[in-house]
């Protein structure tokens, strides 16, 4: 019966083949497809989020304008070339892993980590920014700016209100670090040209169906709350996953400068690739969605 | 069993440049489209258009960078595949957003 | 279906929509048993009959039948398509509103059902409804999701945070019978119910006219604390009751949150029924809501009766009559559940 | 040694066994064996399914009474959520998959491991710290929350220790997705020379379509209660209506996932099943094409049907009926299936071992599970049905009466090939039969009680409803007579068990042709698959004849 027995085959020992496998082949052929089962689970973890984002965009399409709308599209589009020309770096690397060029490699990673790194400190200055205007979506996180300082980034055209309060002996813009919105003037705009569909009404006025009802500038902030939810939890899971990145390219780094990869041998290279470019594809979705959208209707109005 | 190394010959650094300007250009058409007032050509046109030019980018991305124009049938079914379940997962949703009408449930 | 009261451990039938339920029930028993006969025959005369004979056999390999699979694919493909238009026309009926019907409000809270009729009656945990008469609930709810849920009539629906949800039925037969609330809602979800009482036409508009029960204050305060207004739900008097014990209250004297202390008198315990925030004992939350505007001047003078009576000894002075009752407004609960969200 | 292994061991080893290759501490918490990974899980699962029993086991002693007397309200919440979490994502979900999956997964395809062994040991760790996190919530004092999380109660108004165990589900979900990745990627490269897709023995079809719901659905009930843990934190979030959120968001999001699972919960069991019936009548399995692809059809259409939890829950009624129609569509492989395992018994040689027992009643149980699905996914019956006992009784017909029954046969079947030990017999077929007769005692009155309108998650119910629920709770304790049994006689036969054969029932599959417990590495030598699934000739190496002489074969 056992006609096929362990001697019949040629056993040497590749680099970095593992012992469960019988050849190098197979090996990569496994790494290969579990890394991509890898990146669909990926994009279905962030596929929950686009739901909730599609949903909420769908119902409340001015308050996402609004909050689109005071996003800075300059930074957002400045971190989108970025992160492609990272990815650029990212594939050329792998492209020098298969020539076996070793110090091409280990530049071109220090190139991508270093992009990478841009791009996270530009999401440090949006979020920063965003903290100063009091837009992080949760009480008490937001700044506390005494009211003597004038606030920054006056020239925003679609500036939040700030209500002074005055309390203690300072006198505070925001004395409880509440989520500040109290502009609405997107909405008015789009009630008199009659943009707003019945589920915004609802979900903007008091009364939403009363002739003559007045928009209740607490219903349309806590909508907009809800775009910066998404903003943060989305563009944050992100920066997570390039963080993750980082960390992967800082080991992918020293390996590729002890030489372990060769024209032979370069799996990690690849793989890391993959996951790097996945990252990447998620912004070239966030940016439009998040940035863009609702922007044309600021302009034309 | 796999492949993988004949991938040297499929790209090179010519063409991965050559990608690269097709997403920056992406970048910068997606960006000035968003300015346009599509929405009153018909409602939706904007986001149709946003999306149509983040597809084109994720596809070349996924092709030439991801190396999935090379690579095997799975690898092509995992990719098309996940998408395919995320619009499960947008449609099915939706279809119960679009369809709620007065005076059966909700309003 | 038309008589089903011989059938054990059967509900009863009591709207119109119950009777197509039933009948779509029984279709689907009839389907299953009819399903499941090939399937345990074949189980027990194969097993019975080609039991092994010999250790170790090695039978004749049959590999499958194309025919068979087809057959075996279509049939139940074509049954079930009957289920489910059975099913969606049944559906439809449920939940496509009538045009004339009668309208109820019913807030739903933690846990409790408050229901007000038309001409501004209220009442809680409880329905009363005329027979033969479409009605349609507009449902809200101040905190979490609820359902209502009556099982005589075969008829539910959830109670959304943030918008109205709608249902409606037409009752065929007076009596009484459960209602529950069927989505999990916390603490106290399984007491959160009661009855709805089916009435003739008659009955039902003396009911709205009045109440004519004939009973004392003190049944009426019990009846009420125990079921209607499920005081009993904080009340009860076990140790982990969330309110103040009650038995012994009245002619004691009670600290108050804050350091002070006050004599139970009838004041008082009005007080703390129509509200309650005001006086805050020692030791609790201030969790017990507001009964104003629930409770009638009638209901409120039979309550403060029944809990003086938890205190054997107190003197049977008639409640005093002081006069606040605000005007009847919609529940307070339709205000703050206008639609925020919904569509 | 027995005269049947030097038979029908063609690729196994004399030298030693999987379980004696180290004994100290870290030789098992290092190891990257699949073997004794499923081993551990096997210990784990089992305590995550007895702390569910007890749980259970309060559940049916306070609704012995009418009112809620033995637990309060409150209590009874925590009850019966942690029970449900418990069995659902710490004993079901893992069950088949991480224990008999990675037992005998590579074993069946001819591999020496799984592809990623390391990664099935992570996914073991995450498993530990996500059960940790969650007993630990439970220490602290548990969650009343329904193992739904339905919001807005789960994200503002609950105050138990929602977080802690929607973290210890979200760490859990890893371990799932790592699993199923495992699979997927064994199946594609591992699979021996000659061993064809078409040569697969059905398990691991079944588990190739679990494997594809874990990758796609897990994902979503991550980041769904990570969403609820932060909406708890920071009181901002898109599912509590007071602050602009919409709770049926929620349940679309939960239900994509969960409804799949449904099948995580069954696919496998449906892969035993496939086994022991065509195994133990020693029969080619009836329809063996359409009993894989039903398996994938199933996986995939299952993805298309969740709306069907939320009839009343104020979606709308066209969805309503979309995802009533396809619920009736998703029915239909099933039916496949089950039609086939009749066929498959026609002309057999159909023994009657404790493993057969289980599959018998898998077959009568589901049978009554599936059907009662149907009634949940007619919508008109179901705004009757939903939330009453009849969804409690259908889900443990399927759950319990399906895969729990399945597990346990599968359980018994592979462990003589586990442990190299032979349980008794005896003891064996008795429990298996108060099994099939306490579930049915203890939940076939709870489809009546349904029907009458009995809410579920009540801790108090209306007196006229008492008698149906003593039935049940009398029901549930010979079920649990039933299921400490084979704790009992399984650990006995550990010590005590004969030896067991390498292949005791003379099988074709690759998994009887190493020894019992197989070496380390599964195969000395590399196996060569010549032979389709489940044939029993004696020209595929089975020698039936000199098996027959012996009778030390079966215990
Ligand atoms: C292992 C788990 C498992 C499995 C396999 C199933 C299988 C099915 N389930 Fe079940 N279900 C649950 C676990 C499971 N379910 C759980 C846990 C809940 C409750 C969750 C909660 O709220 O807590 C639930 C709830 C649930 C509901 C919602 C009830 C409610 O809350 O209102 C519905 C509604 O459609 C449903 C339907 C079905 C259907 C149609 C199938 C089908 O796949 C069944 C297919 C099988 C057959 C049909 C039998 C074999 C076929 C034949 C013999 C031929 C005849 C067939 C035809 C005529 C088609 N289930
Ligand atoms: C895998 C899933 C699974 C399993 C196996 C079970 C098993 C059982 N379940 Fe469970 N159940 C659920 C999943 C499961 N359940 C879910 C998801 C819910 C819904 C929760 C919710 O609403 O949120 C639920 C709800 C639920 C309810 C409804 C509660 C309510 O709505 O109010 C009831 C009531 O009877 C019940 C009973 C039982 C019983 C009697 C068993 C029995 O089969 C258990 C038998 C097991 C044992 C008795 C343990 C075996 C013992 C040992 C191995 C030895 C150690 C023990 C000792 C020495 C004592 N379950
Ligand atoms: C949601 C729970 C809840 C419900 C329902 C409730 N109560 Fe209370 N009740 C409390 C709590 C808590 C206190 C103690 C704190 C306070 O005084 O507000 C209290 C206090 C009281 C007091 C004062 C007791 C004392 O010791 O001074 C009276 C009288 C009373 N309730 C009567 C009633 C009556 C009558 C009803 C029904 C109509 C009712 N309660 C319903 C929670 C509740
Ligand atoms: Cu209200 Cu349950
Ligand atoms: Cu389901």
């Amino acid at each position: 019966m056992s006609a096929h027995s362990a001697t019949d085959k040629f056993v040497y020992h590749e680099p970095g083949l593992q012992h469960q496998f019988e050849d190098m082949g197979q090996q990569e052929e496994s790494v290969t497809i579990g890394m991509w089962m890898f990146l669909v689970q990926e994009i279905l973890f962030f596929g929950g989020l686009f739901t909730a984002y599609l949903v909420f965009r769908y119902r409340y399409p001015m308050a996402f304008a609004a909050g689109s709308n005071h996003l800075d599209a300059f930074w957002g589009g400045l971190n989108t070339l970025v992160l492609i020309v990272s990815s650029l770096t990212m594939a050329l690397t792998v492209y020098f892993a298969q020539k076996g060029n070793r110090s091409m490699q280990v530049i071109l990673i220090l190139l991508t980590m270093f992009f990478g790194s841009v791009f996270l400190g530009v999401k440090a200055v949006e979020y920063t920014d965003k903290y100063n205007h009091g837009l992080i979506p949760v009480t008490g996180w937001n700044k506390k700016t005494p009211a003597a300082e004038p606030g920054a980034h006056s020239a925003h055209s679609a500036k939040p209100c700030y209500e002074v309060e005055h309390g203690g002996e300072h006198t505070y813009v925001n004395p409880h670090g509440d989520f500040l919105w109290t502009d609405c003037s997107l909405v008015k705009t789009a009630m008199d040209g009659n943009f707003l569909t019945s589920a915004e009404k609802a979900g903007y006025f008091d009364q939403a169906f009363a002739p003559g009802a007045e928009i209740s500038a607490d219903k349309f902030r806590d909508k907009v709350r809800i775009f910066f939810f998404l903003y943060f939890v989305m563009t944050g899971l992100h920066a997570l996953h390039m963080i993750v990145g980082l960390g992967l390219m800082t080991w992918l780094l020293w390996t590729a400068f002890k030489g372990y990869y060769s024209a032979e041998y370069y799996m990690p290279v690849e793989m890391s690739g993959l996951y790097w470019h996945f990252v990447d594809i998620v912004w070239i979705f966030l940016f439009p969605l998040l940035y863009l959208l609702g922007r044309h209707f600021l302009h034309t109005h | 069993m796999s492949d993988n190394h004949e991938q040297h010959d499929h790209m090179n650094i010519p063409k991965y440049v050559g990608v690269f300007l097709v997403l920056v250009v992406g970048t910068i058409l997606t960006y000035y489209a968003a300015l346009v007032d599509m929405d009153s050509i018909f409602p939706g046109a904007n986001t149709l258009v946003a999306l149509l030019i983040a597809f084109t980018k994720m596809a070349v991305v996924m092709l030439f960078f991801m190396h999935v124009y090379w690579s095997k049938r799975l690898i092509w079914l995992s990719a098309i595949g996940s998408f395919f379940w995320l619009a499960i997962m947008f449609a099915f949703t939706l279809q119960d957003y679009l369809t709620r009408s007065e005076g059966v449930f909700g309003r | 279906m038309q008589n089903t009261s011989w059938v054990p451990f059967f509900p009863e039938q009591a709207s119109t929509v119950a009777g197509m339920v039933d009948a779509l029930y029984f279709y689907l028993i009839l389907v299953s048993v009819a399903f499941s006969i090939p399937v345990v025959v074949g189980i027990f005369v194969f097993a019975i009959k080609y039991r092994a004979k010999e250790k170790f056999a090695t039978p004749e390999e049959i590999h499958g039948s194309m025919v068979l699979e087809s057959v075996w694919s279509f049939i139940p493909f074509v049954v079930s398509m009957t289920i489910f238009v059975g099913g969606a026309l049944v559906y439809f009926y449920q939940y496509t509103m009538p045009e004339n019907a009668m309208e109820i409000y019913v807030v739903g809270k933690q846990w409790m059902w408050k229901a007000q009729h038309g001409t501004g009656q209220r009442e809680i945990n409880e329905l009363h409804i005329p027979v033969n008469t479409p009605i349609k609930l507009t449902m809200a709810t101040e905190d979490v999701l609820h359902d209502f849920d009556i099982p005589a009539f075969r008829t539910k629906a959830d109670v959304v945070p943030g918008r109205y949800t709608y249902l409606w039925f037409n009752a065929t037969k007076p009596g009484k019978y459960h209602l529950y609330c069927a989505e999990y809602c916390g603490l106290n979800h399984s007491g959160m119910g009661g009855w709805v009482y089916v009435m003739e036409r008659r009955d039902f508009d003396n009911w709205l006219a009045g109440n004519a029960s004939g009973q004392t204050p003190v049944e009426i305060g019990k009846d009420l604390f125990e079921a209607k207004l499920s005081c009993a739900s904080c009340h009860a008097g076990g140790p982990q009751q969330r309110g103040a014990k009650l038995e012994g209250l009245y002619g004691s004297t009670v600290k108050l949150v804050g350091g002070g202390t006050v004599t139970a008198d009838d004041d008082y315990i009005r007080n703390s029924i129509i509200n309650p925030a005001g006086q805050v004992v020692e030791g609790y939350q201030p969790i017990m809501p507001s009964f104003k505007g629930q409770v009638t001047e009638e209901q409120l003078t039979a309550l403060v009766a029944y809990v003086k009576s938890l205190t054997p000894n107190a003197a049977s002075a008639p409640a005093a009559p002081a006069a606040s009752g605000g005007p009847a407004q919609m529940p307070a609960a339709n205000a703050a559940a206008a639609p925020k969200g919904g569509k | 040694m027995q005269a049947s292994d030097a038979i029908s061991t063609g690729y196994g080893s004399a030298k030693g066994n999987y379980l004696t290759n180290g004994s100290t501490l870290a030789s098992w918490l290092l190891t990257k064996d699949h073997k004794r990974i499923a081993i551990m899980y096997l210990v784990t699962v089992s305590m995550f399914f007895m702390m569910g029993g007890l749980y259970a086991a309060a559940i049916r002693l306070e609704l012995l009474t009418p009112a809620s007397d033995l637990l309060e309200t409150g209590t009874y919440n925590r009850v019966f959520t942690q029970h449900g979490i418990l069995m659902i994502f710490f004993f079901l979900i893992p069950s088949i998959p991480a224990i008999l999956g990675n037992f005998m997964l590579p074993l069946m395809i001819g591999a020496k491991d799984l592809a990623m062994p390391r990664i099935n040991l992570l996914s073991l760790y995450i498993y530990w710290a996500g059960g940790l996190l969650t007993l630990y919530a439970l220490m602290q004092g548990g969650v009343d929350t329904g193992w739904t999380f339905y919001t807005p109660y789960s994200t503002t108004f609950s105050n138990s220790y929602v977080m802690a165990v929607g973290l210890g589900i979200f760490i859990n979900g890893f371990s799932s997705i790592l699993t199923g990745l495992n699979f997927i990627v064994t199946i594609h490269t591992m699979r021996a020379p000659g061993m064809t897709w078409f040569r697969l023995p059905l398990f691991v079809w079944a588990h190739y379509a679990t494997s594809l719901v874990m990758i796609l659905g897990t994902p979503v009930i991550a980041i769904t209660v990570l969403l609820v843990a932060i909406e708890r934190t920071v009181k901002v979030g898109i599912f509590d209506p007071a602050i602009g959120g919409d709770p049926i968001l929620f349940q679309h999001l939960f239900w994509f996932y969960s409804h799949p699972a449904v099948y995580i919960m069954i696919l496998p069991g449906m892969g035993v099943v496939s086994e022991l019936i065509s195994n133990f009548s020693r029969k080619k399995i009836f329809g063996y094409e359409f009993i894989a692809f039903s398996s994938i059809a199933i996986a995939v259409f299952g993805f298309l049907v969740w709306g069907h939890h939320m009839f009343v829950s104020g979606q709308s009624v066209y969805a309503g009926l979309v995802f009533s129609f396809l619920t009736m569509v998703v029915a239909v492989p099933s039916a496949i299936k089950m039609f086939n395992w009749t066929a498959t018994l026609y002309k057999g040689s159909i023994t009657f071992d404790t493993p057969m027992l289980y599959a018998f009643g898998f077959m009568g149980l589901f049978l009554i599970g599936g059907l009662t699905g149907l009634f949940l996914g007619s919508v008109g019956l179901t705004v009757h049905l939903t939330d009453t006992y009849f969804v409690v009784a259908h889900f443990h017909y399927v759950m319990v009466g399906g895969q729990v029954i399945a597990y346990l046969g599968g359980i018994h079947y592979w462990w003589p090939k586990m442990t190299g030990r032979m349980y008794s017999e005896f003891w064996g077929k008795i429990s298996a039969m108060l099994v099939f007769v306490g579930f049915n005692l203890t939940f076939f009155p709870q489809f009546i009680l349904g029907y009458q309108g009995m809410p579920r998650r009540y801790a108090a119910y209306p007196e006229e409803l008492q008698v149906l629920n003593i039935f049940s709770t009398a029901g549930a304790s010979v079920l649990g007579v039933g299921l400490v049994m084979p704790v009992v006689y399984l650990t006995h036969s550990l010590v005590f068990g004969a030896k067991a054969a390498d292949n005791p029932w003379m099988l074709p599959g690759l998994e009887w042709r190493t020894s019992s417990p197989p070496p380390t590495e599964n195969f000395d030598v590399m196996p060569v698959v010549t032979w389709e699934a489940y044939e029993f000739g004696e020209e595929n190496g089975l020698d039936l004849e000199a098996a027959r002489r012996s009778d030390v074969v079966t215990a």
